[in-house]
């Protein structure tokens, strides 16, 4: 059975992917899991400088999620290219490093300076980090943000360039079809959505920045319908990403339009998931006889029920 | 050494105090590897919620079985107080660093405030193994919430003064100390961050090598979320993690949530 | 101990009301209740002609939360008057009715059908349904067709209007304040986030409109983010809605700004939900000696923890 | 006639097939108010996955205690498959619309497609009382998947051909028809929709008369939410509530979801 896939000269042999920051630098879990049976690893998003990330609490758990505000604690490019991407090579799945920044020189930076590193497959580019020029507003927020983070990266790199997006906008179809528009390979999607709790005794948020990012299987239903939405309206690939713990999830994202999928925080519940989620796909398409995993990509069948769509109450 | 994840046979589940129940199950990777102060990750619902694990520290180690304590506090809690013999349950450990044991001092106290009595059976008895001298002290909020029949020779502080010292368990170290000989010894703690806090003030203070238990909120246990930051007490802003760098660490380079300064 | 609330003519004996489309008219639950114990009842949206509501399947389950597309199925606003409203009257409990429509004047046709009836203390304008002149997109999603909404309906009625605010939009507080410089009384959110779900062995939605709104405890910690956002921008009352099941979330929105809340899913759970919140409140504050509920709204602690705010990952 | 929502108290759980468990409760109210096809809504978790109640056909009253058979195939029916006796369960109840079973006709035959047994053990004690003659006939997708000890007479019809009539129910339905004197029965049936809607066709074609008892999904159970919509089969676009109009419908005026047409 096939169960590969291409984006540009990235290939991976299945379609599921570990999330950015939920698998740490991608060795850290080797000892659950099979490494080499993953579709492939993005990594936690490098910066520029070295991050400490944000003081504790920094995760809170949710009604089937979680928050988290771990502020991109991360080593920085510099110890990442010298400590852990030669971890990375030869662990035999692909190797996606995802990158973030303050300000788009920042993301050049990063960039630049592993561009001719041995062992990196593609680029994801998280833009739901705050753009200090905008005072704040995530770079993910707007069209033009975005397609100008885009723009900039997109004649430095030879390797496929995924955007990633964040859900916190009224339509995220528009963003993926700017950064289509600006030569992005593939998007992916979704980014956490942005949440808060409060402990009731102290009065304090649950978290120390406040407000956090929402992720886990609470999410799933808005994932889905952000990538079936921005499925239908860009030709790019779409990679789906939020809620996907069994292979059944993943499933979803596939029919609604994805191309393929990560696994987030439900590697935290099991280490071990990504990789299930990969063997219980192909059983599933054993099982209903299909031959390659494509196949399932956008096969959703949408009937005219009758229905006025648009009308959610 | 390294961790397994594993399905484990709950082999007894009894309880020790009004709230807390030990929990025993059969892996027998997990008991041969583990260390006192370690802990394992239990996934405690086959749903979505309770979403994440929760972490136990290895309170004793029999043969191929490992036990653990915990105090009914909420979903998880309350969901592992109906597990049955014979049901499986998935464990991952043994996790994190262990308590320093194997240094050469005499004598250590044992300071245990709640549920953080947890990890000290098991330390208990590796110290005696040793031949040391070991005073276990622990504190509660009342009588009816100690556990009873984990660990022996204790002495007791209730907050209410219905068993023991009247005070915290803080107090009761410290009246230890001011009437025994003043030989340095170790001490080990376990419990809640505020009293952790105190009692780190108290050993700093006075100069005391001490080991401190810490709990954090976690979402993986393995180092892969960065979720169970705590703060470095020697760098400013920088963080160690309690599941891989802890939960044991030397008080002098930590510095528990809510205290200030530091 | 101080309970109640007032917003403008609007009074209500404790700050938990039941959120439209989940309590059905007010009186179905009745046998399962103590409605005089309620707060105050928020109708099912009544649109201009009875409406039958879309195709099944209308609703599936998620993690922690359920997906709906009813259709705004309801019976018009003459049956409401002739059948409703009368048994409505005197429950002992303020009724507040919802009012949906697809384009301004619906609205409006509505709300001056009603404007002179008795027994109804106030409005809230579901403003998440389709503008048919816009082609579909949601009265709420803008802040110019929200703001004509409430411009229409304000000089219009001389009760409270209370505009009730869809969560899916890149910055709510922009919204709310467009509508409270029209005059609105208040605001309530969040209305359902838009989510869908997928049944693998049929590769069909499982809904008939393909998405739906998403509710339930999933969405609390959206919810709160989004309350929390609104009250620190507006200076009229807010009403926090989303994922309240006990007495503790209704607190948590308390804190962060919120004047009262809605229970909305957590009634089909257990149609006794609103009470019992309204009751469990009262107990937290008799034992944290709070005197007047009111001394919560707004009381969230936050410190300066040295956090980059909007650092979400 | 009002219904309840009560915690009652689980007197007994059994397994009556491979998948099918039988668990008794006691609820005074409820027993006394049931009638056959009316249904309870069980709260199967006190956290919030599952997040909904589940629908339980009455399937028997004993005096104060009522049964509900339910199979094993999710969320909902795992956590009920591991209820123990004491336990309580939140249950409200009864609900819905009833089979119209008082009429005057001499025979009745039962339709069950699966887990579609569950209301008519009631409902056939409740037929025999009043004198009339009641023929079961049972589906199931193979012998180990049929619910013993509940019903009485059965007949059967597996998939598999490994007990009874080999093929559907409907099928054994129309043979049974077709090899009996021809007076006109009432048909009370229960099952999957596709079940359901093949043997609505069976039965309008002949024209005898038949109350369905429909499934769908549902939030709330006591119409607040609307979510239990059924096409209804004389007008255009209208729906009835399967929790308030049903779950028993006359088969003429329903359409049961994924019947075409109609
Ligand atoms: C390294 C480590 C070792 C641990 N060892 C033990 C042990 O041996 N025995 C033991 O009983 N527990 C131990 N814990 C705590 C344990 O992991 C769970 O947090 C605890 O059992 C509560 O789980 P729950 O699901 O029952 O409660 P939850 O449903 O998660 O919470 C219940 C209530 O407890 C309070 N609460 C729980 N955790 C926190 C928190 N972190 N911050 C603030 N409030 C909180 C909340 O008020 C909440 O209402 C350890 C934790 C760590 C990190
Ligand atoms: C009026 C009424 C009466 C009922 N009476 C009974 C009864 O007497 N006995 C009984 O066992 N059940 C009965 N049901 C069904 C019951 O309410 C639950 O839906 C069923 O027990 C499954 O619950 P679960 O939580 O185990 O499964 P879930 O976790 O909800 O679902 C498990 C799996 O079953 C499938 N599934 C379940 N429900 C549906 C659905 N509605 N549509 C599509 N797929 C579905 C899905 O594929 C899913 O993977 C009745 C339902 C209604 C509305
Ligand atoms: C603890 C944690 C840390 C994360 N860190 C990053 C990050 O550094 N960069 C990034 O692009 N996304 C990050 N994410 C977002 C995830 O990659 C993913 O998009 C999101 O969690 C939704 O997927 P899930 O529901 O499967 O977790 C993080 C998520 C979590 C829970
Ligand atoms: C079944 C259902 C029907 C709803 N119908 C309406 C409606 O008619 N008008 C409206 O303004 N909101 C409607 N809502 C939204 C709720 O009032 C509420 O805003 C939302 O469900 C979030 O709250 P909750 O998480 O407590 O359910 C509906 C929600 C559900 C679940
Ligand atoms: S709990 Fe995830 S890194 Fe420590
Ligand atoms: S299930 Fe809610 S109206 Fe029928």
């Amino acid at each position: 059975m096939k169960t590969d896939f291409r984006i540009g000269s990235l290939s991976c042999k299945n379609r599921v992917l570990t999330a950015s920051g939920t698998f740490g630098y991608g060795l850290e879990a080797a000892p659950y899991t099979t490494l080499a049976a993953l579709g492939g690893i993005v990594t936690k998003s490098v910066t520029k400088f070295p991050r400490a990330g944000n003081p504790p609490p920094r995760i809170a758990e949710t009604t089937g999620g979680m928050l988290n505000s771990i502020g991109l604690a991360n080593v920085g490019v510099e110890a990442f290219a010298r400590d852990k991407l030669p971890l990375l090579r030869g662990i035999g799945t692909a190797v996606i490093v995802n990158i973030a920044g303050s300000s788009i020189d920042e993301y050049i930076d990063v960039l630049e300076r592993l561009e001719h590193e041995q062992g990196i497959d593609a680029w994801e580019i998280n833009i739901s980090c705050p753009n200090v020029r905008e005072g704040g507003l995530h770079f993910g927020a707007k069209r033009e943000t975005a397609a100008a983070v885009t723009r900039a990266l997109r004649p430095r790199t030879r390797k496929p360039l995924i955007v990633k997006l964040t859900p916190n906008v009224t339509q995220v179809a528009e963003i993926a079809a700017a950064c289509a528009d600006e030569g992005a390979d593939a998007v992916s999607l979704i980014n956490t959505l942005v949440g808060m709790a409060v402990d009731v005794r102290t009065r304090r948020p649950r978290l120390s920045t406040v407000t956090g990012g929402l992720s886990g299987p609470a999410v799933k239903p808005v994932a889905l319908a952000k990538v079936y939405e921005t499925a239908r309206a860009v030709s790019i690939p779409v990679i789906g990403i939020g809620g996907i713990v069994t292979a059944m999830d993943a499933i979803e994202f596939l029919l609604v339009g994805a191309t393929a999928v990560q696994v987030g925080t439900s590697s935290f519940r099991d280490p071990d998931t990504a990789v299930s989620v990969a063997r219980g796909m192909e059983e599933f398409c054993r099982e209903q006889g299909v031959e390659d995993i494509k196949e399932l990509v956008g096969a959703l069948r949408v009937d005219d029920t009758g229905a006025v769509p648009g009308f959610i109450a | 050494m390294t961790a397994v994840d594993t399905d484990a046979l709950v082999t007894g589940l009894r309880q020790v105090s009004e709230s807390i129940f030990a929990l025993r199950f059969r892996a027998p990777h997990i008991a041969a590897a583990a260390q006192p102060g370690q802990f394992v990750n239990v996934l405690t619902s086959p749903f979505y919620d309770p979403l994440l694990r929760r972490a136990y520290s290895i309170s004793n180690v029999y043969g191929e079985e490992c036990e653990i304590l915990f105090a009914v506090v909420g979903k998880g809690t309350s969901l592992l107080a109906r597990v049955r013999e014979g049901d499986t349950l998935r464990v991952l450990g043994p996790l994190g660093r262990p308590f320093a044991c194997e240094e050469p001092f005499q004598t250590a106290i044992l300071v245990a405030g709640g549920i953080g009595i947890a990890p000290f059976p098991f330390l208990f008895s590796r110290l005696l193994d040793q031949g040391k001298t070991v005073i276990p002290l622990v504190g509660a909020r009342c009588s009816s919430l100690i556990a009873r029949g984990v660990i022996s020779g204790a002495r007791y502080a209730t907050d209410d003064g219905s068993e023991g010292c009247h005070g915290t368990v803080v107090d009761l170290f410290e009246e230890y100390l001011s009437t025994n000989e003043p030989v340095v010894p170790r001490v080990f703690a376990c419990g809640p961050n505020p009293m952790l806090a105190a009692l780190r003030r108290s050993v700093l203070g006075r100069g005391i090598p001490c080991e401190l238990s810490l709990e954090s909120e976690m979402a993986c246990g393995i180092g892969i979320c960065q979720g169970c930051a705590v703060k470095r007490s020697r760098e400013r802003d920088q963080y160690a993690l309690v599941c891989t760098d802890g939960p044991c660490f030397d008080a002098r380079d930590i510095v528990p949530l809510g205290e200030e300064g530091g």
